[in-house]
C-alpha cells in the first residue's frame, strides 16, 4: 500500500482543519456562545481522518461524543456541521442535536451518539444489511477506551464474529475515560488483545501516524468487504484537552500532557512532508487554507438564525403530530 | 375468506404474509428461526426463507440495536423478544435509539422496526416471565405501543405494524396465543392509533386492551343481564394515545372504568384517567375507576398469582360502584 | 447550625455524614472517587476514604448489580449514575433486580441500595442527557424514587434514603446543583413516604417536585398578587405514593393542577389526577390540570429545548383556568 | 489433591438424588401439579454436585435457571427444595418463586434468576463484600453456553478482573441454548477462550467427570480466595431433556442425545467406584437411601398447604404495605 504525497498532503489539510476547528468550537464554547457542552478531538485527528479517509462516502461511519474529527471528514457540509453545534437552524440537523448529535444520512454519517456503547449494536444493523443485501459497505465504529466498559461492546463483538458482519471498531485509546485511565477500568495491557477473546483479528495502531491508521483500516476494510468479518483496531493516542471543553482535567501529570503533546500527529505529518521534499511555504497555503475555511464556517455559523421553536416538535413519529403549544 | 384461528396462528400468517409481500422484512430474535419461536408465533418461516429469519445470541440489546441499524437501510425487521420481561435488558435501545432515530436525524431517517414480545402474566412463571411492560415506554416519545387482544385484531395490528414507519413494541399476551377467533386468510391492515369500540352501549365505558378487553366484554354481559347497557372501548394503540375514541364514548356515557393487567400505579389507566378528566370533566357522572394488579410482583404459585392479578368479578363490581354513585 | 449552601453541596455534606456514621456505606460509580464526580458532587469522599470510594468502568448494569449484591452482605453502596438518562442501561437491573430482592428473598433479604443520579433538562445537552426518568420505574413495585426539590430536602433525604432498607432511586436535578438555601450542618433525617406542603393556601393545590416545585412557588407568588391562594405540596417521595397529604389538600382546595418536567403522557401527574378522581371525585370544583413537557425529545438549540420545557407562566395560566372554571 | 472414597461415594449419592429429583419433578410437571415450567439439570450432575461440594456454606453460589442440582448441594432443607417448586406455603421462599427462584440466604443459595446474565452482575457484589470487609468468601456464578451472549457477562468478568474479585464462573456448556448451538451463537470453538480476552484464567473441563469438576473448582476457589481474582472454567456437559420438561427438542440429532447418554457422569462415577472395590450391594443401598428421600420429599410437597393468598402482597417493601385486596 503507498500513499500518495497528494494524499498526505490532503490529510495534512484535513488534520489542521480539524485542529483548528476544534480550537474554535473551544473558543466559542468558553465564551458561552455554544450552548450545553462540547468534547474536542484535539490530538487525536490523526485517528479521524485515518480512518474516515480509508472509507467510502457510501460506508456507514459511526463518530462517537469526541467525533468533530470523523464528523468533518464525512463530506457532510462543514460550514453546516459548526451551525449544528452553534444549534441553528442552518446546522446540518435543524439545531435539535448540538455537538454530540451531528448526523447526516447522505454520507453515512451516523453521528447521533450520546449514550456510550450503543452504536457498536447499531452497526451491526447497517453491518447486516449489507450481508442481507449482498453489498459490500461496511460499518465503522467509533469507540472510546471507557466506552469498552459497556455491555454492548460484547453483545457486538460477539455477534458481528458469529454472522462475520462486516463491522470494523475503531477503538481510539486516548488514555482517559474522563479522569479514569484505561488501565483502572480494563484488566488488559493492550484493550486490543479484548478481540482475541472472540477471535477477532486485532491490531495496535500507532494514532499519532496517519499513515498507520490509514493502512490498518484499509486492511481491516478489505476484510470487511470480502466477507471475513469484524476487525478491532486499537489506536494509540491522547486527548490533549479535557474531558469536555472547560474541563481542567486536574486528575492526569502535566508532564504526561506535554509528552504526548511533542507527537502531535500534525507536527508529525509535516515532519514527514518536509522530509519528502515538500516546502514550507507549500504547507503554509495549506494552512492558510484551512484557517480560511474556518472562518468561513464561523460567520455562517454566528449569522445563521435560530431555530423556528416549533421545530422542537416535528419529526417526533411519521404520520402522528404530537401537540404544540399551538 | 374467513377461518376460525387461535390469535398464535393470525401472528404467523401476518409474518408470513408480509415476508410475502416485502423482501426487506425480515425476522430476529432467539430461536425464532429453526424452532420457530418458543411460543411457536414464527414457525415455517425459516424453512421458506432460511437467510431472512435469524437465531440470535441470549443478547437482546443486539437484537434491537440491529434492528434499527438494519431499518435506516430499509430493512423492515421484525424482532421478537422472547418475554416481554426480557425488554429490560434492551431497555436502552428501544428508549434512546429506536424511540429518537427519526427525530434525531430531523426527520431523514425513520425507524421502522417491530419488536414483538408476549407479556402478561397466568401461565405460573413469577415475577420474571409474567409482567406486562407497557408503562416502561409510555412517557417515551417516539415510540408506538400495540396491543391487540383478539386474532382478527393481532392479524391486521401486525401488518399494519409491519408496514409502518415508526418503532413499534407490539405486545403479545402469552395467554391468548391459544385464543380462537375469526380471521380473514387474505391480507388486511388495521389502523394503527385509533381505538376499537368493542361493544356498544350507553350507561357506561370501559376501556380494556389485551387480554384485559374479555374480562371487559364478560364483565359488560354481565352487567347487561342487571340492565346496564356497557360500551367496551379497546385502544388497541396503547401509545401514543388516540382520545377521540374514548373522549366520545365518555362523553356520552357520562362514566368510566379502565382496566389493565399492569400493576395499578402509573398504569395505562392512569393515563387514561387523568386525559378525560382533563378533557371532559363536566361529562363525568361519577369517578373513573381503575381496575388492575395489585401493586407487588407477580408471584408464582397459582393462589398467589391469581390474587394480584384483575378478576372479571372486579371488573364488575369497579362499574356497578361507578353506576351506583 | 444552619447556614445556606448549595443543594450539590447539601448532597456532598450528607454523603460524608453517612460515610462517617456507618462504615458499611461506600460509594462507587464513573469517576465518583479520584474526580470527585462529573457533577463534583462526590467530592473530597475518596481522599478520606479511598477504599470507600470506587470508580468503575463505564458499566452502569454493572454498577447496579454490584450495588444489589453488596447491599445483601449488610452494605451501603450509594452508587452514581453520571446522568439518569443512562439508567436505561442498567433499567434491568433496577427492575428486575433492587426492585425484587426483597420479595423475591420472602423478605430474608433486602436491598438496602440508593441509586442517585442527576436528571432534567436546562443544560442544553439535547435528548441523551436530560431526560426526566422517574416514569419510567413508576410501574415497578419494590422500587422507592425520591426526588428533592431544595437543599435541605436534598440532604435531609438523601441520609434517610441510605439508612432506608429499600432500593432507592435518587434523582437530582442538574439545575438545581448551584441553588443555595439553609441547610444544618448536623445530620438530620427527613421522612421518606411522606408530602410536604411547602406553601400553604386554600383555593388550589399545586403539586411540583425537583425543579418544578420552584416554577410552582413562584407561581403561587403571582397569583396571590391577583388574590388566588395557592397551596404547594411537594410529593419528595415520588414512589410508592402517600396519597393523604395530597388527598387532604385537594379535599380542602377542591382544585388541582401538577407540574412535571417529564412529557405529560404517563407522567407522576397522571398517577396524582388519577388518584385524586378516583379517591374524592366530589369534592372537586373543576377538572385537574397537568403541566408538563411536551411529548417529545428533548432538542439541543436552547430556543427549542425552552419550546418543550414546562415554564412558570404556564402553571400560572392552568391554575387561572381551573380558577375561572 | 486426593479425593477420599468416601466423598466419592457422598457425590454419588448427590448425583443420584439429583437425577431422581428431576425425574420426579419431570413426572409433576408433565401431570399438570407443579405449576409453570421447569428446566432439568438431568445429564448434568456432576457439574452441580462437583462445583457446590467445593465451596463452603458461606460461600455465595449463584444457582441458574437449570439449577435444581445445585440448589440441592446448597445445604437448603430439600424438601422446603421441592415443595418451593410445588408453589407450596412450605416452600423455602413460601412458593412465591418456584423452579426458577429457589433460594436461602442463610446458605449463601442465591438462586433467583429468571433474567439470563444477571447473576454474573449480582455476584460481583457479594464478591466485592469479601473483599470490603477483608474475608474470604467466594461468589460462584452458574451460568450456560447461551447466556454468555448477554452483555451482562462482559461488564460482570470485565470488572472482576480488574478489581481481582473473587468470582468464579462456572459455565455449563450442554451445547444448546434452547435451540441454538453454541456454535451457532458464539464465535469461539471453546468459550472458555472467551476469558483470554481478560487475562483470565480458565479452564476447560469435563463436565461429566465429577472429579475433574471438583478439582478444577477447588483450584479456582483457591485462587479467589487468595485475592488473585476471577477464574472461569467451562464444563463441556449436555442437557438430556428438552430446553423445559415437555420439550421435545427436536431440534437436535437424536444420535447426539444417545451418545452424550453412554457418558452418564453417574454410569461414569459407578464404574469408578466399582473399579476401586465399592461393590454393587454397598451402591445399591446409596441408591435406595436417595430413592426413599425422594419419597419423603414427594409426599411433604404434595401434603402441604397452599400460600396464603394475602402473602403475594407481603415483603414488597421494607417498611411499606402495599394495597391488598382487603
Ligand atoms: C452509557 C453511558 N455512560 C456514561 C456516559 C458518560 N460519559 C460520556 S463520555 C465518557 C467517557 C468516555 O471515555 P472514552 O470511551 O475513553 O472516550 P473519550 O471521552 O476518551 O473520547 C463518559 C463516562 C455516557 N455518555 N453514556
Ligand atoms: C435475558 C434473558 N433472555 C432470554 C431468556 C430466555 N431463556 C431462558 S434460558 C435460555 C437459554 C439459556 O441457554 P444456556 O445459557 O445455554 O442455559 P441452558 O438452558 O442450556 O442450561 C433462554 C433463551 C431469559 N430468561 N433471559
Ligand atoms: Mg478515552
Ligand atoms: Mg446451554
Amino acid at each position: 500500500m503507498s500513499i500518495s504525497n497528494e494524499q498526505l498532503l490532503e490529510m495534512y489539510y484535513s488534520m489542521l482543519l480539524i485542529r483548528k476547528f476544534e480550537d474554535a468550537i473551544d473558543l466559542y464554547a468558553k465564551k458561552g456562545i455554544i450552548p450545553g457542552f462540547v468534547h474536542l478531538s484535539t490530538g487525536q485527528e490523526a485517528c479521524h481522518v485515518g480512518v474516515v479517509k480509508a472509507l467510502r462516502p457510501t460506508d456507514f461511519k459511526y463518530p462517537d461524543h469526541r467525533g468533530h474529527g470523523a464528523i468533518l471528514m464525512c463530506g457532510t457540509d462543514k460550514k453546516r456541521v459548526m451551525a449544528e453545534i452553534f444549534g441553528k437552524a442552518t446546522g446540518i440537523n435543524g439545531g435539535r442535536g448540538g455537538s454530540m448529535h451531528v448526523n447526516d444520512i447522505e454520507f453515512g454519517n451516523m453521528g447521533f451518539n450520546g449514550i456510550q456503547g450503543s452504536i457498536t449494536l447499531t452497526a451491526l444493523g447497517t453491518a447486516f444489511a449489507s450481508q442481507y443485501k449482498g453489498t459490500d459497505e461496511v460499518s465503522v465504529v467509533f469507540m472510546g477506551d471507557g466506552t469498552l466498559g459497556e455491555g454492548a461492546c460484547h453483545e457486538s463483538i460477539n455477534l458481528a464474529a458469529t454472522w462475520k458482519l462486516p463491522v470494523i471498531y475503531a477503538l481510539i485509546n486516548n488514555q482517559y475515560a474522563i479522569s479514569t485511565h484505561y488501565t483502572e477500568a480494563h484488566p488488559q495491557k493492550q484493550l486490543a488483545t479484548w478481540a482475541d477473546g472472540y477471535g477477532v483479528p486485532n491490531e495496535v495502531v500507532d494514532g499519532n501516524d496517519v499513515e498507520a491508521v490509514y493502512e490498518a483500516t484499509t486492511r481491516a476494510v478489505q476484510r470487511a468487504r470480502k466477507g471475513e468479518g469484524p476487525t478491532l483496531l486499537e489506536f494509540m493516542t491522547y486527548r490533549w484537552q479535557g474531558h469536555f471543553a472547560g474541563d481542567p482535567a486536574a486528575y492526569r501529570p502535566e508532564e504526561e500532557v506535554q509528552a504526548w503533546k511533542e507527537k502531535c500527529p500534525i507536527k508529525r505529518l509535516k515532519e514527514k512532508l518536509l522530509a519528502k521534499g515538500e516546502s514550507e511555504e507549500a504547507l503554509k497555503v495549506i494552512e492558510d487554507k484551512a484557517n480560511k475555511e474556518i472562518e468561513e464556517m464561523l460567520e455562517y455559523s454566528l449569522n445563521s438564525p435560530e431555530p423556528d421553536p416549533e421545530e422542537a416538535v416535528k419529526h417526533v413519529y411519521v404520520g402522528w403530530e404530537v401537540e404544540s403549544k399551538k | 375468506m374467513s377461518r376460525i384461528i387461535s390469535y398464535g396462528k393470525a401472528i404467523n400468517e401476518a409474518l408470513h404474509q408480509e415476508m410475502e409481500r416485502d423482501e426487506n422484512v425480515f425476522i430476529l430474535g432467539e430461536d425464532v428461526a429453526k424452532m420457530g419461536g418458543d411460543f411457536g408465533i414464527t414457525q415455517g418461516i425459516w424453512h421458506k426463507w432460511p437467510h431472512r429469519a435469524k437465531d440470535t445470541p441470549l443478547s437482546e440489546q443486539a437484537i434491537v440495536g440491529l434492528a434499527c441499524g438494519a431499518a435506516v437501510r430499509g430493512l423492515r425487521p421484525v424482532a421478537e423478544i422472547m418475554f416481554a420481561d426480557f425488554i429490560s435488558c434492551s431497555f436502552d435501545q428501544m428508549v434512546n435509539n429506536a424511540a429518537k432515530l427519526h427525530f434525531m436525524f430531523n426527520g431523514k431517517v425513520s425507524c421502522p422496526i417491530v419488536v414483538r414480545a408476549p407479556q402478561g402474566a397466568g401461565i405460573r412463571c413469577a415475577y420474571h416471565h409474567s409482567q406486562s411492560v407497557e408503562s416502561w415506554f409510555m412517557n417515551v416519545p417516539g415510540l408506538v405501543i400495540v396491543a391487540p387482544s383478539t386474532p382478527y385484531d393481532a392479524k391486521g395490528l401486525l401488518i399494519s405494524s409491519i408496514r409502518n414507519d415508526n418503532p413499534i413494541l407490539f405486545l403479545e399476551h402469552k395467554m391468548l396465543y391459544n385464543m380462537k377467533g375469526e380471521v380473514p386468510e387474505e391480507s388486511y391492515e388495521i389502523p394503527l392509533f385509533k381505538a376499537d369500540v368493542k361493544r356498544q352501549g350507553s350507561d357506561i365505558t370501559i376501556v380494556a386492551y389485551s387480554r384485559m378487553l374479555h374480562f371487559a366484554l364478560e364483565a359488560a354481559e354481565r352487567l347487561a343481564q342487571e340492565g346496564v347497557s356497557v360500551e367496551v372501548v379497546d385502544p388497541r394503540t396503547l401509545y401514543p394515545i388516540e382520545k377521540e375514541t374514548i373522549i366520545n364514548s365518555v362523553g356520552k356515557t357520562g362514566r368510566l372504568v379502565i382496566v389493565q393487567e399492569a400493576p395499578k400505579t402509573m398504569g395505562y389507566a392512569s393515563e387514561i384517567s387523568a386525559i378525560v378528566t382533563e378533557e371532559i370533566f363536566e361529562y363525568l357522572k361519577a369517578p373513573i375507576k381503575r381496575v388492575a394488579s395489585l401493586d407487588a410482583p407477580v408471584a408464582f404459585s397459582p393462589v398467589l398469582e391469581d390474587y394480584v392479578l384483575p378478576t372479571v368479578e372486579d371488573v364488575v363490581k369497579a362499574a356497578k360502584e361507578v353506576m351506583e354513585y
